[in-house]
């Protein structure tokens, strides 16, 4: 077996490559977004800390 | 026992030992589908009916059998938290429906890919692909309602009541096969008696089937990491956790 | 307990008949839907004779679905939910009493008129006996289930189609044994295995229906 | 043993706190103030003593019993009205009343409506649909209801909203007469109300330094 | 004037857009609805096909149908449309800018979704462009059409099935000329006769609709 | 001329008259009082001032010009708020403010809006979604509104509903201080405000017996 009949897969190219491709990316996907909700929420607590402090700081200077 | 199960369901408790189980699950996942990938696509003989095309099987119907399994995980956990008051169950159930579309989501376009050369046509009005639509769309459902619902408990609480009503759609996916005559392949793997499909098929199938497996249970750990992170946001350990990084 | 059963029952019918418009709606809804089809697709007889469970089914459906917000919204919006669930009876019962008086309301109208619909879209005599028994027994369970999808959205700004989102999924079963029901009826054959699996339906959607709508109820009527 | 007894509630909407430890008891013949600015959750906590709401954590006990468990007497024996009008526009007056006294299962005579339409300032209307009636009359009729339900326990959100002084001067007499025969009373508002005899009060959010009222005042009982 | 259209159109996007399921949720029911149809007449490919024009339609015209309460009534309840009437400038331009995001909502995804739904339901590709340009010239007509009803009804207390009974049979034409425009199309005939009527109605419907509608709220919404 | 005209304006609902041959007038600078027991048709009137009802005779003119000729200016330069509460919950404070400024036509810094929610005591809620908010502080939003609105005349329907003891305050200090920059008020309310330097009022309904206000009192000026 050649690689070029392989990637051909007797003839039915279209639809095993874009099947594995899909599969690929909600794979991927399935990694990628959840690291990148992850960063969000970090960041976003981050920013509750933050302004926690500006606050907390205020009331003291009150 | 209720003792552990309390303790472990602690979402802090939660967010530490999951930190660790990830890679065990993660590494094995990666094992797993490179041998999978290449037991399918370069051992595994072409079928004598379908050619090549049926490797499409290989993601086809692991994806269709998870995206099943991720909804039953979803509806028990949010029984449990609807029962039980365990938030943790509940952020599973949350963070398990945007995988279980996306497995939905991949079993419908690559069943109606691999339709194509089969039956020559991508779609067919039949009980188990459109049963499977539904099942998408009660994904989506409960996503929709998770989203639109501000309140946290409520929203937990409602959304996880619509899981349980919709889980009576499951039965009908597996067995619509068996209830209609349909173009859709009845069971060929999961039969009691001899699974009727050539060993060099069942092997790799079989490889990305737990694949696909241990990748969801790494995904839903993130998954409901974050959901922890996000909820526990105004908890001290939380911040304390988070100001370290 | 039956008192206030038959009590709720009676305001939402004499809500409803206040305004007469009200009554004869979701059937002229249901009508000029079924009739939108023919004009859409301007078919042979035959096609249409063809078409007719589905299209009439499937109107019969939207037209349940269009009037669920009747069920509890507004009494959610002006404070009368708080005011049921403050009631010291059952909510089950109370949720039971308007889901029944939502079902005379829309349901049953349904099926009166479906026989004429069925003529209209010449569905020949001998199948109207099963539309009209698919739909008596199919339509309560729209409400049932209907009601569920209603009290988990009733707390959400413009949950129309979210509602949609939620039952529609779940009236599909319904939506394929009662139209099969017709379809088999009109080829002369048996219907009574459809028949019984829309009464099992039927048996179950009673006795969970109510139980999980009150859940619901209490859940999102918080504020 | 006290009628109603509050242990160490916490309320949370979204990420404040509204109030934590909160503890109070109510007994036979008292009057209950909820004191509190804009927004310090006065109608939360008023939900909460309802069932309506579900507390972070804590307590509401009905003559001892957890609220979850004494559900159906404790509905039974209170009553409670909120910011909104629970009014159906469809419906007469009467037909409201009515409406809303079949929910505790409690039947009445046209004479005892009308009767207490007149305590309220409504007579001549119990044939009025309810969506021809201003803001007050609507209020009104709530109090009707209030009157009718015989209940023990009143629970009234801002009773004097949209009302005139002459309606002020009817909910004051009613709270009294209330009180003199045993009955006992949570309510909040924003405008000082004149009940002699006294009243306790429990304060909010620590915001009650805006209110000016002349009234005897207990302190909070915070645990 | 032009910055209040902006203004407006921008306020209503950015309220639909708060709730990511919004956006979704049109074009979900769209693609329920028409899915329920195989479903329910479990055809052959050819007499799918046969189907499709007349049921994608219907389906568009069911879901712009179903949104339109969002136009009008929420505004109207909560009294933001006494604002807007008593805004500085002409309502009419309100109106359409209200009628404008109802249909970047609505109309568009539908519009843009159908090409997939054709091939579900195996609708030649030669067919495509004629079903993509009939919605698109149509479904703006059903939105401002929709309007005039939404605000006729709006003071109108569960005003859904009058609602639909008002604006269903305006729609009818758009529907037949629709439908029609993709069948000619599928059976390789000109379709522009059919465009064009469309066109002429949306023309039409853009200079006339906006006015009745303005003049249909200022008599409504009374109160 | 005076700012405001009424002209024997008649007003009717269903059979009952309300008033008739009401006049009286307003100038720059004045603040007027509408009295009245509930149901005296207070915000009937009101209404047919803004113009968003017709009277059923006689006619409102401001600065000369009849109403329904001057729509444009009078807009312009007047704002409403009656007994709803025009917030979206969806949208954030801020963006509440901005939606209700933008039909006006008004464009307003972040600034700006930030000032004038600390002046109604909401600093902070900026970003706050409107349906988190307890029912005073909704009718605060509708106050920074007035004042950010720059309004020469202000129709404020019973502008102390909800309000705690520093709302009503606030609120007073705001007619104060827009009567000394030359502003108009017409309002009504059931509790006593205390405006020194006197304002008028126009009595409804012959009701006003019960009204005991501690203002300097101008006779209702009846044709
Ligand atoms: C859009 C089209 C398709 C959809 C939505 C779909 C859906 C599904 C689902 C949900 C399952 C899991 C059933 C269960 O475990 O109970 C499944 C399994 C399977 N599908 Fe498909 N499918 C599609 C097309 C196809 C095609 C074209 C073929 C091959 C000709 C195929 C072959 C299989 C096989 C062999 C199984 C495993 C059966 C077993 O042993 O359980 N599918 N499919
Ligand atoms: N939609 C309506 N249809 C018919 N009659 C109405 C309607 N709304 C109000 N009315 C009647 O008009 C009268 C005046 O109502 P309006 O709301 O103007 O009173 P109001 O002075 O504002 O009272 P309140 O102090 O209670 O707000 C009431 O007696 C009421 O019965
Ligand atoms: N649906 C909601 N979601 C989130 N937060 C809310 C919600 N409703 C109210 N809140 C918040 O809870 C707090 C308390 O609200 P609540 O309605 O109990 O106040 P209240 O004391 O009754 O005020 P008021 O005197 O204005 O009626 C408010 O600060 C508000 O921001
Ligand atoms: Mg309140
Ligand atoms: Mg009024």
């Amino acid at each position: 077996m050649n690689w070029s009949e392989f990637f051909a897969m007797g003839g039915y190219a279209v639809y095993v490559w874009s099947s594995y491709a899909l599969a690929f990316v909600v794979i991927v996907g399935n990694v990628v977004l959840p690291l990148m909700q992850r960063k969000k929420v970090i960041a976003r607590i981050k920013r509750a800390i933050r302004r926690d402090a500006i606050l907390h700081d205020n009331s003291i200077a009150r | 026992m209720w003792h552990w199960i309390q303790r472990f369901s602690s979402p802090k408790h939660f967010y530490v030992i999951s930190a660790k189980l990830i890679p065990w699950f993660a590494v094995p996942t990666a094992l797993l589908m490179i041998v999978g990938l290449y037991q399918g696509l370069f051992v595994a003989p072409p079928d004598y009916q379908q050619g090549e095309s049926y490797r499409i099987m290989f993601v086809h119907v692991p994806a269709a059998w998870m995206s099943l399994f991720i909804y039953v995980v979803m509806a028990v956990s949010a029984g449990i938290g609807l029962i039980w008051q365990i938030k943790l169950a509940d952020m599973v159930a949350v963070a398990s429906a945007p995988i279980g579309a996306s497995f939905t989501f991949l079993a419908l376009v690559t069943g109606s890919l691999w339709g194509k050369p089969m039956w020559g046509t991508y779609w067919v009005w039949d009980a188990r692909l459109t049963s499977e639509l539904i099942l998408l769309f009660l994904y989506f459902g409960y996503m929709a309602l998770q989203s639109a619902i501000e309140d946290q408990r409520t929203a937990d609480k409602a959304s996880g009541l619509l899981a349980i009503v919709g889980v009576v759609n499951i039965p009908i996916i597996h067995y619509s096969v068996v209830w209609w005559n349909t173009l859709h392949q009845g069971a060929t793997v999961t039969k009691f008696a001899k699974p009727s499909i050539d060993i060099h098929m069942l092997i790799p199938l079989l490889l990305m089937a737990l694949a696909f497996q241990l990748f969801y249970f790494a995904v839903i750990l993130v998954r409901t990491r974050n959901e922890v992170l996000y909820r526990e946001r105004n908890r001290r350990w939380v911040r304390e956790l988070i100001e370290q990084l | 307990m039956l008192t206030a059963f038959y009590h709720l029952l009676l305001r939402d019918l004499r809500l409803a008949l206040r305004s007469p418009h009200e009554l004869a709606n979701p059937l002229i809804f249901f009508v000029l839907v079924v009739s939108l089809f023919p004009l859409a697709v301007s078919p042979t007889p035959d096609a249409l004779r063809q078409m007719a469970p589905g299209v009439i089914w499937v109107s019969a459906l939207l037209s349940v679905l269009l009037s669920l917000d009747r069920l509890f919204k507004q009494d959610y919006e002006d404070g009368s939910l708080d005011q049921l669930m403050l009631s010291p009876n059952p909510l089950m019962i109370l949720v039971l009493a308007k889901v029944f008086a939502h079902w005379l309301l829309t349901g049953l109208p349904l099926v009166l008129i479906a026989p004429l619909l069925g003529l209209f879209m010449s569905v020949p005599n001998h199948a109207l006996p099963a539309l009209i028994f698919s739909l008596l027994l199919g339509t309560p369970v729209l409400s049932l289930i209907g009601a569920i999808g209603v009290s988990l959205t009733v707390a959400v700004n413009r949950g129309g189609v979210l509602l949609s989102l939620i039952v529609l999924p779940l009236y599909i079963p319904i939506l394929i044994f009662g139209a099969n029901a017709v379809d088999v009826a009109m080829d002369g054959m048996r219907v009574s295995g459809q028949l019984l699996f829309l009464g099992a339906v039927l048996a179950l959607a009673l006795s969970l229906a109510p139980l999980a709508t009150a859940v619901a109820l209490r859940i999102t009527a918080a504020r | 043993m006290p009628l109603l007894e509050v242990k160490s509630l916490e309320c949370r909407r979204d990420d404040r706190l509204l109030f934590e430890d909160l503890c109070f008891s109510l007994s036979d013949g008292e009057v209950l103030q909820i004191e509190g600015a804009n927004g310090s959750g006065k109608t939360s906590l008023l939900r909460i003593l309802c069932g309506l709401r579900q507390a972070e954590s804590g307590d509401v006990c009905w003559q001892g019993q957890r609220l979850q468990e004494a559900r159906e007497d404790y509905y039974a024996r209170m009553v409670y009205i909120g910011h909104l009008p629970c009014i159906k526009g469809d419906l007469s007056v009467a037909e409201n009343i009515r409406a809303l006294l079949d929910t505790r299962s409690q039947a009445v005579s046209v004479d005892v409506i009308e009767q207490s339409l007149a305590r309220v300032g409504l007579n001549g209307f119990d044939d009025v649909p309810g969506k021809a009636l201003s803001s007050g009359q609507r209020r009104r009729i709530l109090l009707a209801f209030i009157l009718l339900a015989k209940a023990k326990l009143w629970i009234l959100d801002e009773p004097l909203t949209a009302l005139d002084v002459s309606g002020v001067a009817l909910v004051e007499a009613m709270i009294l007469q209330h009180r003199a025969t045993g009955g006992s009373v949570i309510f909040t508002t924003h405008h000082g109300m004149a009940l002699d005899g006294g009243m306790r009060s429990v304060a909010l959010g620590g915001a009650s330094a805006h209110k000016q009222t002349s009234q005897t005042r207990s302190t909070t009982e915070l645990c």
